[in-house]
């Protein structure tokens, strides 16, 4: 990659999370919204949502609040900047995961009961995700033999066909990732939770701006490691990705919200058997 | 150029906060009924969001007694600016059927500033967006 | 992880009404649940002074919003009862109507919220879909979507037509076929067995010794109904109390999803029998006297103590509704539960807070 | 599990549910309990829906022939339109609209003068 | 018209809803009445099978009535609502608001009673 090029993707990965997240957001609340046989908001509906949160008076519960929100959002676009310049996995998955402690430091950071059972529960979450997430990654690696995304764009077929079950794996961190049912613990989109809004109880204003965008980033990051398994061409990336995201508001639609015991045990044991066999059925090839 | 453009995100995402402060239930499931498929407010980008520190709109139902007055005040502050209160319903404008019963304040507007009033028992669904768009007129200024 | 104290409500999403509960956790498990009241309390009983006992009718709807036409018709039959009136039948017939209607509504509205508490939005927004062709029939028919003051004492006060019965009569197909839809999502759905089995069970010595009512007793296994009593025209239609026996909130909702179906079932039975004749007779004189009044709400039994002393205003109303006698239910089931669980066995009882303070 | 499909597969596809408020505006039902509205000309000022009304929101003035009453604090029950003796008193389906200034509905008229100056005054 | 009453006295109020709960009532509620300055109606419901039974206590106001919380569990709640209401004093209450059920500390008055009462401590 030349420089010019990397400065592109600088910039189209410092863009996409802001324009491409939001849309993506957009579209999941008119889809949510369909399915429940309503209208729905408009496309644009999460734009307005942080341009009105970014002129909102700023509430700050205290300044760590304040350096968590701006490092989760730091670290959220600095992984995705990664990934568009096609950098090793393992570290933008690391700096996803600093970026997520960041959020769960911000809101142990306040009083608020809701907002530390929050966290509590998005500590659990992030404990659930990241081995799965590394076990897909570990997967990747032994298939291409590198930890880098450059060489899954070198592989000559698409890697669904060789880690299809890795796939599932990586579907199931993406339904706790979007803070989707039956995952949404430790907050959630719409307001009816024993915890309110949970880990972002305390967060207000510009902060709950940034945090949001800084999810944005993450969703972005997420379909992208899906892209990663059709990379041979674009048109079946984004249909691979358009499909896991319908299957995944479908499955938000579909099901009622389980407790976080339920979460790690069954994720744990999905994830782990699934992954496992997979990668026997790799060697045994 | 861009106080046009976040006035327009204002008036384009009003999260309401809803709060029942000791109403029949009447208003209150009708505030609720607004969410739901047949009136669907998300059209307009509104969202319950249950959280003080994140709405721009105050919904209130129901009349204001000794004991949730304080509740109420503290909700109120917690709201960041700018924001919106509409009162909701008979109750809430003056304490409606009740408002000569021992334990009842009055209306809403004793205690916190009271941007727009819908009358009605309860109130309908209709109303209750009217009285929210009326209430975006006063973030537009 | 040393206690922490979670103030749930008075302001809280999944409570849409104000109720405070006091949760003393470790971990996330419950050791102690204290509700604390008073945020919707009006004195509405002591209205009864200074406004006349015909004016209370409207006062006692406004009790709560959600069952408000059965309050009337409890108070309706306890000042007839004392003033030894004898409703036309007519009216005993629409009474049962309107009531059944409100039943299902309220159900309807349970389960919504009852879904909405373990987090299934699109069942919420399902139930309450269906919930607002019943507010159409009540508006149509009375004129208001729900609080509808359509009972007065000697009678009624509106009427349904001929026309709006074949309308109400393909209305409720349409709403029966809308909710038997849903059954399977309710009965066998894996999550939401798996967030509402076994949670906050109560067994029927323990339920009956709490002196619980409705639908929260009848889950467990206790048939008491106070539509038994044949109170309105319930003596006149086939009336069999709904029976489940786990006791848990699997079987509270089982309970009132079959209660809302039976519920379509009564009105067509009270349509079909309908008579012909005049809405109310005039009521004339004074109460005086004692009565005890009770029927069955969505919520459980409603029990209305009126004291009358022959004068315009009554001396004593008291009012013992049903989310009263179940509130004891709550701090015998959350103990021991887990944080997660606690919106859903505080709905189980469907909690009608403005009922429980007036 | 997924349970829920069929239905909100049909959702998907099948009409929206919701009614466009603000654009398409439902008419209201006949019989539809909204305003208070007093015909003062033919009103008799004898108080009746004062009496009556339960939330005691409406004021009759016989001496001076003046009809007050408080919509923020109707209830819409329809009871004072029910009993009204002259007539002058009906109950119209449209619901009240929301204000941002509280009002008071005041009707001065003379029995025998069919004159009537209808004005609204602002609560305080 | 209310049937099957029994009177009942300070003395064995406990003792008597004790026997109800034998035989298998099912607690009701209880029922409040001023009389007159000094004393208050109380009346103890009870129901098996559909059949209503009542316990009439007539109580002075100025001492505490003995609680049936520890036999029925559930009258604590409405044990609590009469001391709001009346102020009357609950002696051994299962919890006890301490008179701050419905109405809060700085209201002084009693709303049901006519004769106000200002409420202390029950003695120890």
């Amino acid at each position: 990659m030349t420089t010019s090029q990397g400065i592109i993707m600088i910039l189209a990965g410092l863009a996409s999370g802001p324009l491409l997240g939001g849309l993506i957001a957009g579209l999941d609340r008119i889809l949510t919204a369909r399915f429940q046989s309503r209208i729905g908001p408009p496309l644009l509906q999460p734009f307005y949502d942080v341009i009105k949160l970014f002129g909102k008076e700023k509430m700050v519960v205290n300044v760590w609040q304040a350096f968590c929100a701006n490092a989760y959002m730091t670290a959220a676009s600095i992984s995705v900047v990664l990934f568009f310049l096609r950098s090793d996995l393992l570290l933008i998955l690391f700096i996803q995961a600093v970026g997520a402690v960041f959020l769960v430091v911000g809101a142990f950071s306040s009083t608020s009961p809701y907002s530390q059972a929050g966290a509590h529960r998005e500590l659990l979450q992030i404990l659930c995700y990241e081995p799965l997430l590394i076990f897909v990654v570990v997967g990747i690696y032994l298939l291409t033999g590198s930890f880098k995304i450059e060489s899954v764009y070198a592989w000559n077929q698409p890697v669904l066909l060789k880690l299809p079950f890795m796939f599932v794996v990586l579907s199931f961190v993406l339904t706790i990732k979007l803070r989707k049912s039956p995952f949404d613990l430790s907050t959630s989109h719409h307001a009816h939770q024993e915890l309110v809004k949970g880990l972002l109880t305390d967060y207000s204003g510009s902060f709950l701006a940034l945090t949001e965008i800084a999810h944005w980033y993450e969703t972005v990051l997420v379909l992208g490691l899906c892209s990663l398994f059709w990379t041979t061409n674009p048109v079946g990336a984004i249909l691979l990705v358009g499909l896991t995201y319908f299957l995944e508001i479908w499955i938000d639609n579909v099901s009622a919200r389980l407790n976080w015991r339920w979460m790690l045990g069954y994720g744990w044991a999905m994830g782990v058997s699934l992954s496992l066999v997979n990668l026997v059925w790799l060697y045994a090839r | 150029m861009f106080n046009k453009i976040l006035t327009r995100a204002r008036t384009m995402s009003p999260w309401v906060l809803h709060f029942d402060c000791g109403s029949c239930n009447g208003c209150d499931i009708e505030v609720l009924a607004c969410l739901t498929p047949v009136y669907d407010v998300e059209r307009f980008g509104m969202i319950n969001v249950g959280n003080p520190m994140h709405a721009d709109v105050f919904l209130v139902t129901g009349t204001v007694n000794h004991r949730n007055k304080k509740v109420l005040r503290n909700l109120y502050d917690q709201i960041p600016d700018p924001k919106v209160v509409v009162a909701i319903g008979a109750c809430g404008l003056t304490g409606g059927i009740f408002r000569e019963a021992y334990n009842v304040v009055g209306g809403v507007d004793k205690i916190i500033p009271v941007d727009v009033y819908v009358p009605g028992c309860p109130a309908k669904p209709e109303a209750i967006i009217d009285g929210v768009v009326l209430g975006l007129e006063k973030l537009k200024k | 992880m040393s206690k922490t104290i979670i103030p749930f409500g008075p302001q809280h999403p999944v409570l849409p009404e104000p109720v405070h509960l006091k949760l003393t956790l470790e971990d996330e498990v419950i050791t102690e649940a204290i509700p604390a009241f008073g945020f919707v309390h009006r004195g509405l009983e002591k209205l009864a002074e200074i406004r006349d006992f015909h004016q209370m009718i409207y006062v006692v709807e406004r009790i709560c919003g959600i069952c408000s036409m059965i309050h009337a018709m409890c108070y309706c039959q306890g000042i007839e009862e004392l003033m030894g009136i004898e409703v036309p039948p007519r009216a005993r017939f629409l009474r049962v109507i309107w009531s059944e209607l409100h039943r299902i509504h309220s159900h309807l509205l349970w389960l919504g919220l009852f879904a909405d508490s373990f987090g299934f939005e699109s069942l919420f927004m399902q139930c309450w879909k269906i919930r607002e062709k019943i507010l159409d029939i009540d508006e149509a028919t009375t004129g208001n979507r729900i609080i509808i003051s359509v009972c007065v004492i000697g009678g009624m006060r509106k009427d349904i037509s001929p026309e709006h019965v074949n309308w109400i009569l393909s209305e409720l197909k349409d709403v029966e076929r809308e909710i038997k839809r849903l059954e399977t999502t309710i009965m066998t759905d894996y999550t939401v067995m798996k967030r509402t089995v076994g949670k906050g069970v109560l067994t029927g010595k323990q339920a009956y010794e709490l002196g619980l009512v409705g639908p929260t007793l009848r889950a467990s296994g206790i048939a008491q109904d106070m539509r038994m009593l044949g109170y309105a025209a319930f003596n006149e239609i086939n009336f069999e109390p709904v029976v489940e026996t786990d006791g848990d909130c699997y079987a509270r909702c089982k309970v009132r999803f079959r209660e809302t179906l039976q519920s379509i079932d009564l009105i067509r039975q009270a349509i079909a029998k309908l008579p012909e004749g005049e809405l109310a007779v005039k009521a004339k004189g004074r109460p005086e006297g004692e009565v005890i009044s009770r029927v069955e709400q969505p919520r459980g039994e409603v029990f209305y103590y009126i004291k009358a002393n022959g004068k315009k205003n009554l001396e004593r109303l008291r009012v013992r509704t049903p989310t009263f006698a179940n509130v004891p239910a709550l701090l015998a089931m959350l103990p021991g539960m887990w944080l997660s669980d606690v919106p859903v066995i505080v709905l189980s009882i469907d909690p009608c807070i403005s009922c429980t303070e007036r | 599990m997924f349970e829920m499909t069929p239905t909100i597969m049909r959702n998907f596809i099948g009409k929206r549910a919701t009614r466009r408020y603000p654009y398409v505006v439902r008419p209201a039902f006949e019989n539809a309990r909204g305003v208070i509205y007093n015909d003062i000309r033919s009103c008799t000022f004898c108080g009746v829906c004062a009496a009556k009304c339960p939330s005691q929101c409406i004021t009759v003035d016989k001496k001076a022939a003046t009809w007050s009453c408080n919509p923020s604090a109707c209830v819409y029950c329809g009871v004072c339109a029910e009993s009204c003796l002259s007539g002058s008193l009906q109950q119209k389906c449209d619901y009240r609209k929301p204000v941002q200034e509280k009002e008071v509905i005041f009707l001065r008229g003379e029995i025998n003068n069919n004159h009537n100056i209808p004005m609204a005054m602002k609560n305080e | 018209m209310i049937e099957h009453v029994v009177s009942i006295s300070l003395e064995n109020v406990v003792g008597e809803t004790a026997k109800m709960k034998v035989e298998g009532y099912r607690f009701v509620t209880l029922s409040c009445v001023e009389i007159d300055e000094t004393t208050v109606d109380i009346l103890y419901h009870f129901d098996k099978d559909f059949q209503l039974k009542h316990l009439r206590l007539t109580a002075p106001k100025d001492s505490p009535v003995p609680s049936i919380s520890p036999v029925y569990f559930a009258a604590f709640l409405v044990e609590n609502e009469i001391q709001d209401l009346f102020g009357i004093r609950f002696q051994g209450l299962a919890i006890d608001y301490d008179r701050t059920l419905y109405l809060e500390e700085e209201v002084k008055k009693t709303p049901f009673c006519k004769y106000v009462v200002i409420k202390t401590k029950p003695p120890l």
